[in-house]
């Protein structure tokens, strides 16, 4: 037995790269099977779309993260993604502004949104659960208003956020790839993120050590809603349109990517770096499930399969690992 | 260096907290009328039985309750904190009975919680591990690694943090409620050195316990409190043991600490070479129906893993538990599978693994043994509820009523509740960790009775107690364990404090002067 | 790789009926030509997920394929990737909901529409009803999902047979394109209007649904229903008259004429801009 | 401090009778509105209708509220739905099998599903939100499968289910009727109950306590499936067909009539007979909107409002029950 500093650090280092090693595995291993399947996957073009393809979920995935380590969860993220995303439309359609001041109208919108959701869940102690199951719905029904329940074509005026400009990758890759660093420094080396995990944890003993969680909880959500926001723009400018419908069912998806990423549903334990390989999990399985045209029930069963594995090993790996140290 | 109890009386300390009429009623009033003071420089001891409203006394204090009634002053202010944030800007700290750390945090951010050292937000990592070593190593927990997850460090190494986190910063005023119920002497020794020198610094503590050998070291004042209301307060020195425990119940109560040797019936249960990684090494001992074995050790040395290891609640890496007579091992592989066997448990962190908080004392009782008061799988509700009415009565649990939740209850009052369900469930074999754990001295007496009964009964009992006057005076047998070992078995008699204490310091001494903590790793 | 054309089908919801049959249909007439050419086909998981679909196209470019048979999830939003895709060389053709005219306007992009008219196809369902009303009887229409072109189509095409007879339309509500809530909605509609005459339904598991609470509340017979699409579960209804009528549009045939058209184009080294922008396909009444 | 029998079952009355006097208040409050804004909501037609509605939904929220009082969640229930149904169609349709056997294998289907659920969640010790999560999406391919993606129409040999026997109301009422008082009955007065409420409050402490929770995690998993695999079967007998899309979203309707019912996300606390009234206050609002012909954005926004508002007034009364005793 050894002095116990040496071996901290390594345990610390191990759990970072372990989950993110896992899920590269898990990629490469999918990666393998779809190349096998088709000759066209395993292609600069497949991976470039993908990243093009990612940002909207990532960005959004980033938010409910942090949702998620506060031991929350936002089922409303799809909802506000549409309804950001149909406000934005009207502001380019109707009132013709550009496209920056209409994003951040979208996220305005999308803070509003997650204020809400933070707000009712902290001045009545309920649980996120069914606050943003209730938002899930209102705000699709906004969506649907603000568009008069039919898709706005928006065109050229958006689409910047998502044409190639290096190397075939869009400004929104980019954009997303920045905010999940920036979330990651913040989650693991700032005061606020912190006391997120420690929120997540155990809320009273942040409470007693005069940490006060509502201010903390409310803006958690408000950033779940800016982001998804953030993600029905950059939805929008995928489409060129506000589509009332977008981001349905976008909420399970986005768990899904978090959850395969290693971050707890009981809240206390998470990482947005490994988010982003949980998106890349579920974008890449898409991806190659659409290439080599599987059949709508053979996707819908791996899809489901491909969730549960992916948690059941990560699991596994944190408890050998827990086991070890 | 202190003023110590003797020269108390030479020249009164300036009083910095006054209390007047303080009054707290929940659904029934648990504190009423009661005036209090407290000087700088001096420790006032409060004492008084489960329920008294120690606790809900110091909440006040600490700004985590609002009392119902009556006022409080703070160096000649009016004092009334909405909060412990409130209080804690006045410099009034509050150690919790109940342990509040977060334990997916490091050890120095528990510690340095709420006060986090930052730049623009970023946390100062160097800044922040260096407070925390420097804030461990008041309390001489120099040797833990600071930046260690607090899930890695034992309950009574927990306590340790929770008091270390507590002298940071600025503080006039500490309030310590019952912060050594997990500990041993050697902690305990760190402890009262550091309360020493917050005396000299005119800090002015609160110490509540229900060891009244630890009360005498430290306390200048006692005061009492019975069912909510003011008895009696009165410097240490005017006071013996008999006379305080006279005034927290009312009668007298006799501990005994020579009682005659339990006549010892057939082997109940053998443990062969019971091992966990580096926190249980080859323990092998038998345990007898009737008798009472106790488990003394340093805090760390490994008693609650054995006694969860023989409860099949953690796996073993090897060893062999046997039942009775048995030359078999026993398979043994879950708490389950104990309960089957006849071998009950009580742990020693009621609130996470003994309780259903927000449920009644009722549902809490009848847990371990429903099959007594159902028939065909369906409740008989009479019968539960009589039977829980007289476990009630039997351990004296103070309450509204038994469908009262126990996250009502004083800390005493739930250990109570968890003893009872064992006692309900009427095992052949009982693991006991801490039982006595936050349980005041009349109850004790009540447990005490109850554990005696059951031997009597011809049951095997296995005590853990970090309390040696508690372990000396009910046990038949005394096991020591250090860093893992079970290192000695004494019989009654053999047995001296100090030989006890050599005994669970060998094994350290023996490898290394360094100490438990390399079993953290 | 072969010298075969590759084509990818991208359909709405495959758990959709309708474009199940579609997409066997394809199936089938590879299977029979497939010395001709290659056939990838994917769906999306609602009809309403529209980047799904978008992304589906993508990958399909990503496979190189040489032409994309498409029904867009969306009229408008499904554009600019297929504008990406006729910039690649690859031939698109539309099936089933027609690309709105302003957006491919603003892409300079021409993609041949093959399919039915949808609004035509709920006329033909409504007029039919129509003979069996006289002006002033109250009929509901149950909508698909109302943000979808073709849920707009269909109940203008029945708004137009309604108007024609003079029917008064006492509500237009939205069953979701699916049984179980076309049935709640339609009870409702019963409840609120004992004297209805008629449920114009956008599809026929609503009209389904129309069926189960016109049952439930005890007027069967009473209440005309007509549905859209035809599927096989509707057989006993026509043949007892509960349904009074369904619209066919051919749905196993409407992807293969879409094949049919981009192959053609393939072979005859058309350009995109030079194909013709409409095809219309047959649209039949059925009433038995 | 009096003597605690009276008290006792004083509070115990009170608690149970004041969340249903709760949900009764709104109901009223939603009929008053219907019935002022339409001449013909208030009549027994309506009710007549709604009764023989909710069956489906209400057996499934009775297994919902057992997951939940464990401090489970089941997403799969919707899916199952669909599959029992889909299962229970083929083998009347195909296999010529007459309902009642019918019946039970659509109740064995569930009960395999559910199982499945339990037993990877507990093997694996995984949260059931994404082994349920994944179960969604597979039990979803298996119907589609199973009906090869085409709505499968059964015909008269299913509708005796839904047919109105007396009163106006349908043999499935009934059933879910006694289902509802039985399984009452089971959580508060059998040992199996009470083991449920101990293992959603403290797991650990059961497990010490010698009670091991993993077979009972699993039977209500199954128990769960079960009831949703029995509600499939009363959905299609509605219908008289197999729809491999019935109960598509059903899993959040459900779990927000457990909620309204004042069943706790967190385990611990729950009631069937309260689950009940939630599903009446779903159910109504939903017959009022479509009655009264609201738009579908409005029906969005104020199901969404509704959901909250309901839990919040829930929480209320619950926490001013609390501070009075
Ligand atoms: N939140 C509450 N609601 C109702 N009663 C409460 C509450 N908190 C405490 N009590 C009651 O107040 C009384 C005093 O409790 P308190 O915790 O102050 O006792 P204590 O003297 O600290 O006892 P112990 O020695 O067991 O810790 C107890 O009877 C307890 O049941
Ligand atoms: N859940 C756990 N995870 C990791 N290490 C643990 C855990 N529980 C205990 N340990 C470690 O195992 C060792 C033995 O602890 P154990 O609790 O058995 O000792 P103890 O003598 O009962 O002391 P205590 O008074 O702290 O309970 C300690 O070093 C402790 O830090
Ligand atoms: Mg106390
Ligand atoms: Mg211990």
């Amino acid at each position: 037995m050894t002095s116990s500093k040496p071996l901290t650090t390594r345990a610390a280092l191990t759990s970072a790269v372990g989950t993110v090693a896992g899920l590269l595995v898990a990629l490469a291993l999918m990666v393998g099977f779809f190349s096998w399947q088709s000759e066209y996957f395993f292609t600069a073009d497949t991976f470039i779309t993908i990243a093009n393809d990612i940002p909207a979920v990532a960005v959004t995935a980033v938010g409910m993260t942090f949702v998620l380590i506060i031991a929350g969860i936002d089922l409303s993220v799809g909802s506000t993604m549409a309804l950001a995303a149909a406000v934005a439309g009207i502001a380019m359609l109707q009132w013709h502004w550009s496209l920056l001041p209409a994003t951040f109208l979208a996220m305005g919108v999308g803070v509003v949104v997650g204020a809400i959701n933070g707000a009712i869940s902290v001045a009545w102690r309920l649980p996120s659960f069914i606050v943003t199951l209730g938002m899930l719905e209102m705000a699709r029904g906004a969506a649907y208003l603000a568009t008069d329940s039919r898709t706005q074509y928006i065109g050229g005026k958006i689409d910047w956020l998502g044409k190639p400009i290096v190397l075939g990758l869009s400004p929104q890759f980019f954009i997303a790839i920045v905010i999940v660093v920036v979330a990651q420094i913040v989650l693991t080396r700032t005061v606020f993120g912190r006391s997120l995990i420690g929120i997540g944890t155990n809320e009273e003993a942040m409470r007693l050590a005069g940490v006060d969680p509502r201010p903390l909880k409310v803006i958690v959500f408000a950033l779940a809603g800016l982001l998804a926001g953030l993600g029905g723009v950059f939805l929008s400018s995928r489409l060129e349109a506000a589509d009332p419908n977008a981001g349905t069912g976008a909420e399970l998806v986005v768990i899904a990517s978090v959850v395969i990423g290693g971050t707890s549903l009981m809240g206390g334990r998470g990482s947005v770096a490994s988010t982003f390989f949980g998106v890349l999990v579920i974008s890449v399985l898409e991806a190659g499930l659409a290439q080599i045209g599987a059949s709508e029930p053979t996707k819908r069963i791996i899809t489901g399969f491909v969730i549960i594995i992916a948690v059941v090993l990560d699991t596994l790996r944190e408890r050998r690992k827990k086991r070890g140290s | 260096m202190s003023p110590g109890p003797g020269n108390l009386g030479a020249a009164p300390l300036p009083v910095l907290l006054q209390g007047r009429g303080i009054g707290k009623t929940y659904a029934t009033p648990v504190l009423a009328g009661v005036d209090f003071e407290l000087r700088a420089g001096e420790v006032l001891a409060l004492t008084g039985e489960n329920g008294a409203g120690k606790s809900t006394l110091s909440k006040i204090v600490a700004g985590l309750v609002q009392p119902t009634d009556g006022t409080l002053t703070l160096a000649g202010a009016p004092f009334a904190p909405a909060s412990r944030k409130e209080a804690e800007k006045l410099g009034v700290r509050m150690v919790m009975q109940e342990l509040s750390l977060v334990p997916t945090l490091s050890v120095a951010e528990n510690l340095l919680l709420g006060r986090l050292p930052h730049r623009l937000g970023f946390i100062r990592g160097d800044a922040l591990n260096e407070a925390a070593a420097r804030q461990m190593a008041l309390i001489g927990l120099q040797d833990i690694d600071p930046r260690l997850p607090v899930s890695a460090l034992g309950v009574g190494y927990q306590q340790m943090v929770e008091i270390a986190r507590s002298l940071v910063g600025e503080c006039r005023l500490l309030i310590l409620d019952e912060p050594t119920a997990t500990l041993t002497s050697r902690e305990i020794a760190h402890l009262f050195k550091q309360i020493e020198l917050l005396k000299a610094r005119g800090v002015a503590i609160v110490y509540i316990s229900h060891r009244l050998d630890e009360l005498q070291q430290v306390a200048d004042r006692v005061m009492v409190l019975r069912d909510g209301r003011h008895i009696d307060t009165r410097p240490m020195r005017e006071l013996t043991q008999a006379d305080i425990v006279r005034r927290m119940v009312g009668r007298d109560v006799h501990e005994g600490l020579d009682r005659d040797v339990r006549p010892r019936g057939r082997r109940a249960l053998a443990v062969r070479g019971l091992a966990r990684g580096s926190v249980v090494r080859d323990v092998s001992f038998e345990l007898f129906n009737g008798e009472v074995l106790g488990l003394a050790g340093l805090v760390g040395s490994g008693r609650t893993e054995l006694l969860r290891l023989i409860d099949g609640a953690d796996r073993k890496d090897a060893g062999e538990v046997l039942l009775g007579d048995s030359a078999t091992p026993a398979k043994i592989a879950s708490p389950v599978q104990a309960v089957r066997a006849g071998i009950g448990f009580v742990t020693e962190d009621r609130k996470s693994q003994g309780l259903l908080l927000p449920q009644s004392i009722r549902v809490n009782a009848t847990l371990a043994n429903l099959g007594a008061v159902s028939r065909g799988g369906w409740l008989q509700r009479d019968v539960e509820r009589d039977e829980v009415d007289r476990l009630r009565d039997l351990l004296r649990v103070r309450s509204d009523s038994i469908e009262q939740p126990v996250d009502q209850l004083s800390g005493g009052n739930q250990q109570k509740v968890v003893f009872a369900r064992w006692l309900h469930r009427d095992c052949d074999v009982l693991l006991l960790d801490e039982p006595t754990r936050g349980v005041d001295i009349g109850a004790r007496a009540d447990i005490y009775a109850q554990i005696d009964k059951m031997a009597a009964a011809g049951k095997a009992l296995l005590m853990v107690s970090s309390d040696l006057r508690e372990l000396m005076s009910q046990c038949d047998r005394i096991g020591v364990m250090s860093a893992g070992r079970l290192v000695r078995i004494f019989e009654r008699g053999e047995w001296t404090e100090q030989l006890l204490l050599e005994a669970a310091f060998s094994a350290y001494s023996a490898a290394e002067k360094s100490a438990p903590q390399e079993q953290l790793a | 790789a072969d010298a075969k054309p590759r084509v990818a089908l991208v359909m709405k919801s495959l758990a959709n009926e309708f474009f199940q049959t579609m997409q066997d249909g394809a199936k089938a007439d590879q299977k029979a030509r497939s010395g001709e050419y290659t056939l990838i086909s994917n769906g999306i998981k609602d009809e309403t997920d529209t980047a799904a679909q978008i992304k589906i196209v993508q990958q399909m470019l990503v496979e190189h394929v040489d032409a994309i048979v498409i029904a867009p999830a969306d009229s408008k939003a499904l554009v600019p990737v297929l504008a990406e895709a006729a910039a690649k060389g690859v031939i698109v053709v539309n099936i089933d909901n027609k690309l709105d005219a302003d957006a491919l306007k603003e892409k300079n992009l021409v993609v041949p529409f093959v399919g039915p008219d949808n609004r035509k196809g709920a006329k033909l369902a409504g007029d039919y009803l129509g003979k069996q009303l006289k002006s002033g009887d109250k009929v509901g229409i149950l909508e698909g999902v109302s943000t979808t072109f073709n849920a707009q189509q269909r109940t203008a095409g029945f708004t137009d047979a309604m108007k024609a007879v003079g029917a008064n339309i006492v509500s237009v509500q939205s069953g979701q394109w699916e049984m179980d809530k076309a049935n709640a909605v339609a009870a409702a509609m019963l409840r609120e209007h004992p004297d209805l005459r008629a449920l114009l339904a956008g599809n026929d598991n609503m009209a389904l649904g129309a069926v189960a609470a016109i049952k439930s509340a005890g007027k069967t017979g009473k209440v005309l229903v007509v549905g859209y699409d035809n599927i096989s579960a509707l057989k006993p209804m026509l043949a007892d008259g509960r349904v009074l009528a369904t619209v066919d549009q051919f749905g196993a045939k409407q992807a293969v004429f879409g094949i049919d058209t981009a192959l053609k184009a393939i072979k005859e080294k058309k350009a995109q801009k030079d194909l013709s922008p409409v095809v219309e396909t047959q649209v039949t009444l059925i009433t038995k």
